[in-house]
């Protein structure tokens, strides 16, 4: 290991290069680096993405899906997703159908069964008498693959005494439809067995129309008949009463969203304000405070929202979002108030706090200065996960009356209606659900990743290990 | 410092805070008690009423029947002294039933589902937990914790109906009844329930596992267990596992509380005759005793749990057991 | 390699993965240690001291961490056995102890099961039996009524007693070699007194080797025979303890010594102050590390890295001035 | 799936042992026939006792403890079986049923269903406190004639004697046990075909047959186990699904469900009727005719029942009397067709702005009150928003618990409120009476003098082609005055396991009826789906 | 003599710990301080040599005896008031100089603040920023370093840092707490050279507490000695290091390794015996005496008064002297 000859005047003297100590990493303040940390996790800045194009979702879509959330239309009962459709007015008037009427209708052609009229305002079928029979029991079957082995809806019974003739208005959409009619005997054994498949043409009723401003008001029922109207589209599909699903998330994401935030915002704020409080004086100040503080975590929530509702004079049918806020923050504080109580406890502790009270700092100044900005961290980190909470909340007490009042929607609500018609109509379950998992996911992940980007512990450089 | 102190505070310190816990805890309960009691009188609505008009007569027979003639401050009163006789009264729905009884009869059912669903729960934390630590941002951890998120992120009642959607499919598809899908027996009939109970509490704790065994593992003695020449299982069974589940243990009486008292979603959907199915059904019948009652029985059971677990705390921490306890 | 050597790092490197990159706390290091003396490692907070010896025994656990260079104990690289293997000599060939000894006892266990753990897992004894040989051990190792220290939980014990207990744990299997990581530097003067006086002690009698990291030159001055003192990851003078404290070869060993006070300072000049600060190691400098706070620095300072040349007396130290063609050079001037 | 389903082990209809299982929407909170008032009290004691007479699988009147009887204006005579005895071999006397009939009207006792009782003498005083118990007039002439005097003529007499409230009662029994009698299943005596064997609180009941009953040879189902009590319509098609119950009642989303999976659905329409009923309390807004006019004219029951409600079996209801009721000789509807809807939009806004004048321009808010079960809050939703888009009607909608909904109604704090009424006895008047402003059960506090007289004539009168044209007013009236708006009949949508035949579905007492079942070994072994 | 700039008479400091039982951190201290002058005060974990500082600075109550700071006596709780009216007399540095600085406060930010506290709006705050800076400068740090945050300085920096934040009120009187034992060597003397800069240019009084004894000789002129929160020996520094008189003092100088191996071989090693006991309850005796090699029964049942040692500047508490 010879080394080549180094020249001499390498071995200039340079004297001392550092007589100031240098910072050679760029000068971040705090913030800076916990956003930097946070930036760096894309798992986070994706559910920051979500959690703002939600508030967005909610803030701005009414502008522009500019839909009456309580608009029903009754004709157009839990659709899926659909585009604008062309319909065809139509009239009810009771159907009268004499014998010779029927007996037109059918003779001659060596049919059983014919049908009058399908659309899906109503469907009118006839059908030749069934000697020996007692009644018919007409069945409808929504699946029409299904009705050779099972007849589905019990529609109606007829007396053989009365025409053999039915009107069907149940819930009737523009599908496949199969009916049955069986003959019994007066021993309630099967005679005859018709059935006979057909599809209504997509129809609305005269009332609805014009209530819906589709039809004027001026035309009557003859002149409105057979009247061609194009129906609203629905992206997201329609509710159990026809509202639009759209609209309603938007409007619902308001409600669920301002409670979800204000709420948590609220208790947080007046948590972190008892714990701190509780802990700066300490002693048995902070033994009375927190004994409080175990009082309130175990009253029953229930009992209370109810009670709230009296005290702010909520008359039934109103919404009771003041209410409910007020609850939450009331019984919601507590678990912050610990939370900071202990970060205090720590930061009392701190030789930065003692240097700012031998400064002189007022109790209001160091909590102020020196113990919120140091207890943001954590504040932040368990508003994140009070959020999802309390839109659960929302959801559970507009479940149980206590929330918004129809027909205001609230995601919760909406979820709550959706819940009935989980299996036959997903969608109106899927899309509120899918909106507040995401909000509680996106909230969720916020605040693992803001805990992350504010531990100190896990701040780089290594000192010795 | 610490050390000297330890040793002064030895003398029987222990009896003294229980009994001071204990005796904060009856004033808690009295507290629960007559905020319930007056939220009760407060809130509109009428025990005595049903689908059928009763005569003002009968209305008053059915009054004096259950002292809602008497003036308030002796309503409350009564109530109160009765309650410290452990007399909680009559419930206004089941008419020849005693509050008593109707805890007796359904807490039982509650508490054994619960226990079950505290069991997984715990097991459940521990295990996830564990092992989401000892794969940090692998993707067993991944998994676990994507997992976490999902549980936390959709609501209970949600996996109820699922999992009892999945109890039918799976006789049907084997043809026996593996698993029935609801109804209260043996031990078949509460592991499903319990498990679906006991989910939220299990994603909860099995974050904090992580986090404890990621803490423990960076503590001190877990380098000196390795330097022993302890295998890493070795020093997972032996030193982190026993130090992270500490922290879990005091986030557990809380935990019992609510899931005991929590159940009524499954109850429900399980139909299952627990307390917290009557409580809710009590709520919407306006059954002021069985409210009031159950309402102060759970205030209480909340209470003793969170008691429990301290002193089990305190049990199986020996930094607190010996030491008695200093303030937090 | 000589048979009377116990352990023998060379090129010791170590690269620890942080958020920020690739941290490179230790630059290469190379020395010997003989059966039965004691090796000081010494250097200040952030040099790399610890690291490196807990990289020796595979105490690092952090995942994508990068290890370089060979550490032959009894003549195994320890860097290349398997964990099973290494397990077997960590605890039984080689005992450490660590500074702080509350935190480096699990607190929910006893100091007599902690201590019989050790012994189960390596001599296979039964845990009655393993209680037994703790309390010898704490007896041996001065702490008082072990007895009943055997049942106490570490809490209960003051920071001197759980050193005794630490050493005793890490003695329990006759280990040839302790590794001690600053072993008194969270206690008070006369209890680290007494735990260097029993180190010594236990030295004499058990005949193992002390391999001894510390910031304390008169902690090294008292315990140590041969010194190595470390700067930014890299050793930069290693040579017998007299020899180091009579004439530091080093500029930055010789700082050190001038800026700690000594009994016969005269209190009215002011201390010797090294200005500066370390390096970082996550991008170290392409020369000396310690060139920008040197007093002697050249040119070449700044633009190579000096390497490891002789310093006389069987020393060594990482630095220009010992390069022959410097000593050529300055001989030259002076002439 | 045929062969899957033989392999469970808990099967729903049980042809070997002939036991059946059924689920429970709650358990019943009393089983003392003077306490009960709720269906699953009912349910349970139609099987386990026997009133002197009975309704058959067709809700007909036939012998239960009495053989036959006699009825006239002043009264009726009952002659009882000889070999009536209760589960405890004791013989079912008419001393029994005077007990129970005084004690149901004991004021102490505080029976809800006392009024059933006041067509007999003396009845309201005594239950008043004005009288003695004793004065009631109804007399033991032996162990086995029981004699009743009315208070005034009572056409409708026998089909009361079915009822709960008028049950035999066992003193002895009675006051051994006290307050707790019939709170377990040993503290009461049953004298129906069913005794009840096993009662665990809140989980399961056991009716297994009555050996001492009477007619107990004609009973086809040994034992009824009842051992989920669930009011959640989807987790009892579960139960079913998994062939552990035998009947289940559906709700909309589960009537769909059990069409995809093919089974046969049955429907029992059970003669509730649902009605808006208008608040005529001073200073409520519905109490305007113009208001109440207006929303007539533009609600359809048909769009109702078919649209929002959308489960087959239920009916429109135009008038008072549901589908059930018969008339003289026909169903009353065919007899007396009630006035049908109009749905005139132009003219319901041209009402509506006399209204609104009336009111000085601005209408107030309405509140409508509706219980928190999800078909009234969809009615309700339904409504406010239909009246709103047709009318510019602010509906606020007042979603209460059942007691708070009913003690809203009693207190009249409501302008609109959506209400139910199940009949207790075969007769239309227990309809018709519902709107008579001494009627405690009005709680709109309607009151027609012309109304009040139609009720009187159809109580009293014993023709009952005259009775029937009563009836009529009566629908025509509060059509005219819009004291309610009609909306649908009910109807139970249900499940029934093909061996199992021969359920009755009751319109009065306890449904269903299991008294008359048996199981069709044939089926026994057939899927549940076919 | 002129009265000196700080006195402190018979001050005591106990804490309840429970059980009726009272620990005596500091029990009966008397001890004077000039000004310009520095006293070392050393003493093991546990003698209550900082419960001593912090008692004087006010973060402590003092259960007993008087402390006169100026010529004034000081209130034995402090508001925030008396904080403020002290801290233009009295300021402290702190040992823990990673968490004595606010994470959120710039350099100038945190040197500014005793500024802006003590008299609101009196400067614009042009004049604070200069002010600032030149307190930073005085200290080594540059105005560079005016808008960074104390995790961006190194340890010595942030010790610094504190000194400018004390200096800033031109207190007279600084209360050093450990102020170098965080810190590394090299770093030690920098800034114990700026401390002994500063008593040398501004005049000020200095109470270093400290464990180090080697920093505590160089840079004191007396010295006092801890025990169990009482004083044992108080001297002149070089006279009681060269020639200590209580028994505990000459303990910790012969625990006291030296950096020189030679005379470490010389020296004879005979460690003091036994552990250090908390001071609970009144002491019946010397609290040295259950280690004390030469303690006889007199030592073990009364307490030994401070008695004049040599010259009168020396005080020694030991029945022996």
């Amino acid at each position: 290991m010879l080394s080549p000859v180094i020249p001499r005047e390498y071995f200039e003297p340079l004297g001392r290069q550092q007589s100031e100590e240098l910072i050679t990493r760029p000068s971040l303040s705090y913030w800076q680096h916990v956003w930097l940390r946070f930036r760096k996790n894309r798992m986070a800045l994706a559910a920051l993405g979500v959690a703002l194009a939600l508030v967005l979702f909610a803030v701005i879509g009414p502008w522009l899906w500019p839909v009456d959330p309580a608009a029903q239309n009754i004709g157009s009962r839990s659709l899926g997703p659909t585009w604008s459709r062309s319909a065809e007015v139509v009239a009810w008037r009771p159907w009268r159908a004499d014998s010779a009427s029927w007996q037109a209708a059918l003779s001659g052609t060596g049919i059983d069964i014919a049908v009058v009229e399908a659309n899906t305002e109503y469907v009118r079928l006839l059908w030749k008498p069934v000697p020996k029979a007692t009644r018919y029991a007409v069945y409808r079957n929504d699946q029409p693959e299904l009705a050779r082995d099972s007849p589905g809806l019990p529609l109606e019974d007829i007396a053989a005494d009365a025409m053999p003739m039915l009107e069907d208005r149940l819930d009737l959409r523009e599908r496949d439809y199969r009916y049955s009619i069986i003959a019994y005997d007066g021993r309630g054994d099967e005679l005859q067995r018709y059935q006979i498949g057909l599809r209504p043409a997509l129809a609305i009723s005269l009332i609805d129309g014009q209530l819906q401003g589709l039809v004027p008001l001026e035309l009557d029922s003859r002149q409105a008949q057979g009247l061609g109207v194009t129906l609203p589209a629905h992206p997201l599909g329609t509710d159990h009463l026809g509202r639009d699903i759209l609209a309603r998330l938007m409007h619902g994401g308001r409600i669920s969203l301002f409670i979800g935030v204000a709420a948590p915002l609220l208790y947080v704020m007046f948590g972190a304000l008892y714990g701190g409080v509780a802990a700066y004086f300490g002693g048995r100040f902070d033994d009375v405070m927190m004994r409080v503080a175990d009082f309130v975590v175990a009253l029953p929530f229930l009992l209370f929202m109810i009670l709230f509702r009296v005290l702010f004079n909520i008359q039934p049918g109103e919404s009771g979002i003041t209410a409910m806020l007020v609850a939450m923050i009331v019984l919601g504080w507590p678990s912050t108030a610990r939370l900071v109580r202990g970060q205090v406890l720590q930061l009392k502790e701190q030789a930065f706090v003692n240097a700012a009270r031998i400064l002189g700092g007022r109790p209001f100044y160091i909590i102020m200065t020196h113990m919120l900005p140091n207890v943001m961290g954590v504040l932040l980190v368990s508003l994140t996960f009070a959020i999802p909470s309390a839109i659960f909340t929302e959801a559970f007490l507009s479940f149980i009356g206590l929330g918004v009042a129809p027909p205001a929607p609230s995601w919760g609500s909406m979820c709550n209606d959706g819940i009935r018609t989980m299996l036959s109509h997903p969608h109106e379950l899927l899309f509120p659900a899918i909106a507040i998992s995401l909000t509680v996911l996106a909230f969720n992940l916020l605040g693992d990743a803001l805990r992350d980007a504010f531990d100190i512990r896990l701040r780089e450089g290594v000192g010795n290990a | 410092m610490q050390t000297f102190l330890a040793k002064t505070r030895q003398a029987g310190p222990l009896a003294r805070y229980i009994g001071g816990r204990l005796l904060s805890g009856l004033f808690t309960i009295w507290f629960i008690a007559t905020a319930t009691f007056f939220v009760m009188h407060w809130v509109p609505g009428d025990p005595l009423s049903d689908e059928k008009a009763v005569s003002a007569e009968i209305r008053q027979n059915l009054e004096a029947r259950y002292g809602l003639d008497k003036p308030l401050p002796q309503q409350y009163w009564i109530y109160i002294t009765s309650m410290l006789k452990g007399d909680f009264g009559i419930s206004y729905t089941q008419k020849n039933r005693s509050v008593n009884d109707i805890i007796a009869e359904h807490f039982p059912v509650s508490a054994m589902l619960g226990a079950l669903a505290i069991v997984f729960a715990t097991l459940g934390g521990i295990v996830w937990g564990a092992i989401a630590a000892r794969f940090r941002n692998r993707w067993p951890d991944a998994v676990i914790m994507f997992a976490v998120i999902l549980t936390v992120s959709v609501p209970s009642f949600v996996f109820a109906a699922l999992s009892q959607h999945l109890i039918i499919k799976l006789n049907q598809a084997t043809g026996v009844s593996v698993l029935p899908v609801a109804g209260w027996g043996g031990l078949r009939h509460m592991l499903v329930p319990a498990l679906v109970l006991g989910l939220g509490t299990m994603a909860y704790l099995t974050r904090l596992m992580r986090a404890s065994t990621l803490e423990v593992g960076s503590a001190d003695y877990i380098k000196t267990a390795r330097s022993k020449g302890l295998s890493s299982l070795q020093v997972f069974l032996h030193h982190e596992l026993r130090n992270a589940v500490l922290p879990l243990i005091t986030v557990l009486g809380p935990a019992i509380a609510a899931i005991t008292t929590g159940g009524f979603v499954v109850e429900l959907i399980f139909t299952i005759p627990g307390l917290g199915r009557y409580f809710v059904t009590a709520v919407q019948q306006l059954d002021y005793t069985v409210i009031m009652g159950t309402t102060v029985f759970y205030g209480a059971f909340l209470v003793l749990m969170v008691l429990l677990v301290d002193i089990v705390y305190g049990l199986v921490d020996p930094r607190i057991r010996l030491q008695g306890r200093a303030d937090a | 390699m000589p048979e009377d050597t116990l352990l023998e790092v060379s090129g010791l490197g170590v690269d620890i993965p942080t958020h920020g990159g690739y941290v490179h706390a230790v630059r290469g290091i190379d020395f010997t240690l003989r059966p039965g003396t004691t090796m000081a490692l010494v250097g200040e907070s952030g040099c790399g001291k610890s690291v490196s010896v807990q990289a020796m025994v595979g105490l690092l656990a952090t995942p994508g961490l990068r290890l370089s260079g060979s550490v032959l104990f009894q003549q195994r690289d320890l860097l290349q056995l398997e964990q099973g293997q290494l397990n077997r000599i960590r605890g039984a060939r080689i005992g450490m102890v660590f500074q702080d000894p509350l935190s480096a006892f699990n607190p929910t266990r006893t100091i007599g099961s902690q201590i019989a753990e050790t012994l189960r897992i390596h001599k296979g004894m039964s845990k009655a039996d393993g209680l037994v040989e703790a309390r010898r051990l704490l007896d041996e190792c001065r702490l008082s009524e072990p007895t009943k220290r055997v049942a106490q939980y570490p809490f209960e014990l003051s920071g001197g007693m759980l050193q005794r207990a630490m050493i005793a744990m890490a003695l329990a299997c006759g280990p040839e070699l302790l590794i001690a990581d600053e072993p008194t530097t969270a206690l008070d003067v006369t209890t680290q007194d007494q735990i260097l006086w029993l180190l010594q002690q236990l030295q004499q009698t058990r005949g193992m080797a002390i391999l001894l990291i510390t910031h304390d030159l008169a902690v090294v001055a008292r315990m140590a025979d041969e010194v190595a003192v470390m700067y930014a990851g890299q050793l930069v003078e290693k040579a017998g303890v007299e020899r180091l404290f009579a004439a530091p070869a080093h500029p930055y060993t010789r700082a050190l010594l001038r800026a700690t006070p000594h009994g016969e300072m005269i209190t009215d000049q002011p201390l010797e102050t090294i200005p500066g600060s370390p390096p970082d190691l996550f991008a170290p400098p392409q020369g000396c590390g310690f060139y920008p706070r040197c007093s002697e620095a050249m040119r070449i300072c700044r633009q190579r890295m000096p390497e490891i040349l002789p310093a006389g007396d069987a020393a060594v130290s990482r630095c220009w001035l010992q390069h022959p063609d410097y000593l050529a050079a300055r001989g030259a001037g002076n002439d | 799936m045929c062969l899957q389903a033989a392999g469970l082990q808990a099967r729903a209809v049980d042809a070997a042992s002939r036991t059946i299982s059924l689920a429970m929407a709650t358990e019943p909170p009393s089983l003392n026939s003077l306490q009960a008032t709720d269906s699953e009290s009912f349910f349970v004691l139609t099987h386990v006792m026997e009133g002197l007479t009975q309704y058959n699988l067709d809700n007909e009147l036939v012998p239960g403890v009495a053989v036959r009887w006699q009825i006239d204006e002043g009264g009726a005579t009952f002659w009882l079986r000889r070999n009536a005895r209760w589960s405890d071999g004791k013989p079912v006397t008419a001393d029994q049923f005077v007990y129970a009939w005084r004690e149901a009207l004991d004021p102490v006792n505080a029976a809800p269903y006392a009024s059933i009782l006041f067509p007999v003498k003396n009845a309201r005083a005594i239950n008043n406190g004005k009288l003695d118990k004793a004065e009631l007039g109804v007399v033991a002439i032996d162990d086995h004639t029981l004699q009743v005097f009315f208070e005034q003529p009572c056409p409708y007499f026998l089909g009361l004697t079915a009822f709960a409230t008028y049950y035999p009662l066992r003193q002895d029994i009675v006051e051994a046990h006290g307050a707790r009698y019939a709170a377990e299943s040993n503290t009461m005596v049953y004298n129906g075909p069913y005794v009840l064997q096993r009662w665990v609180h809140g989980a399961s009941l056991r009716l297994v047959k009555n050996s001492a009953y009477w007619d107990v040879e004609r009973l086809a189902i040994n034992t009824i186990e009842i051992p989920y009590m669930t009011s959640s319509a989807a987790a009892t098609l579960n139960l079913f699904k998994d062939d552990a119950i035998a009947l289940a009642g559906l709700d909309a989303e589960s009537l769909k469900e059990a069409v995809v999976q093919g089974y046969p659905v049955r429907r029992f329409r059970n003669g509730i009727i649902y009605f808006i009923q208008f608040n005529f309390r001073d200073g409520r807004a519905s109490v305007n005719h113009d208001l109440r006019r207006a929303m007539q004219l533009v609600f359809d029951s048909a769009t109702l029942v078919n649209k929002v409600i959308a489960m087959p079996g239920n009916k429109a209801l135009d008038g008072l009397f549901p589908s059930t009721v018969n008339g003289v000789s026909e169903p009353f509807q065919r007899e007396f067709p009630p006035p049908l809807p109009q749905q005139n939009l132009v003219l319901a806004r041209e009402t509506i702005a006399t209204a609104r004048r009336a009111f000085g321009g601005e209408l107030p808010p309405l509140t409508l009150l509706v219980s928190e079960t999800p078909v009234s809050v969809i009615i309700g939703e339904y409504l406010q928003n239909m009246f709103k888009q047709a009318l510019g009607l602010d509906i606020r909608l007042d979603k209460q618990t059942f007691k708070q909904r009913i003690a809203k109604m009693q207190s009249g704090d409501f302008d609109l409120v959506l209400a139910g009424w199940g009949p207790d006895f075969d007769d239309p008047i227990t309809y018709g009476d519902l709107f008579a402003s001494w009627n405690e059960n009005n709680r709109g506090r309607y009151s027609s003098e012309r109304y009040d007289h139609w009720v009187a004539a159809g109580q009293q009168s014993s023709d009952p082609r005259a009775r029937m044209e009563a009836m009529n007013q009566l629908q025509l009236i509060l059509h005219a005055d819009v004291a309610i708006l009609p909306l649908f009949e009910g109807a139970s949508v249900y499940l029934q396991n093909p061996a199992l035949r021969g359920v009755g579905r009751a319109i009065f007492g306890g449904d269903p009826s299991y008294k008359f079942a048996w199981i069709e070994a044939a089926n026994a072994d057939a899927n549940i789906s076919r | 003599m002129t009265e000196p700039l700080l006195r402190i008479e018979g001050v005591s400091c106990y804490f309840p710990i429970g059980g009726g039982q009272v620990l005596r951190a500091v029990d009966d201290v008397s001890l004077d301080l000039h000004e310009g002058e520095i006293v070392g005060l050393v003493g093991e974990s546990g003698s209550g040599k900082s419960t001593l500082g912090k008692l004087l600075i006010g973060l402590n109550h003092k259960s007993g005896g008087t402390v006169r700071l100026d010529g004034r006596a000081l209130p034995r709780h402090y508001r925030s008031r008396d904080f403020r009216a002290q801290s233009a007399i009295m300021q402290m540095i702190f040992q823990e100089v990673y968490s004595a600085l606010s994470p959120r406060m710039t350099a100038s930010e945190i040197v500014m603040e005793g500024l802006r506290l003590a008299d609101n709006g009196r400067y614009s705050p042009e004049a604070l920023q200069a002010q600032a800076r030149s307190w930073l400068e005085r200290v080594g740090l540059s105005a560079a370093h005016m808008n960074r945050y104390p995790h961006e300085f190194s340890g010595g920096q942030r010790q610094r840092l504190g000194i400018a934040r004390a200096l800033a009120l031109q207190p007279k009187l600084l209360i050093c707490d450990e102020p170098v034992s965080a810190l590394d060597v090299s770093v030690q003397s920098q800034i114990v050279n700026l401390l002994e800069n500063i008593r040398r240019e501004m005049g000020i009084g200095i109470l270093f507490i400290a464990h180090d004894l080697s920093m505590v000789r160089y840079i004191s002129d007396r010295i006092a000695v801890m025990y169990l929160g009482r004083l044992v020996e108080v001297g002149p520094a070089r006279q009681v290091f060269e020639n200590p008189a209580h028994p505990y003092t000459q303990a910790l100088l012969a625990s006291n390794p030296v950096p020189d191996p030679v005379l470490e071989r010389q020296r004879q090693h005979q460690p003091i015996q036994g552990e250090v006991l908390a001071p609970i309850g009144p002491a019946t005796g010397c609290r040295f005496a259950p280690r004390c090699p030469h303690a006889d029964s007199l030592c073990l049942g009364q307490q030994p008064e401070q008695r004049p040692h040599r010259q009168g500047d020396w005080l020694v508490a030991c029945h022996r002297v």
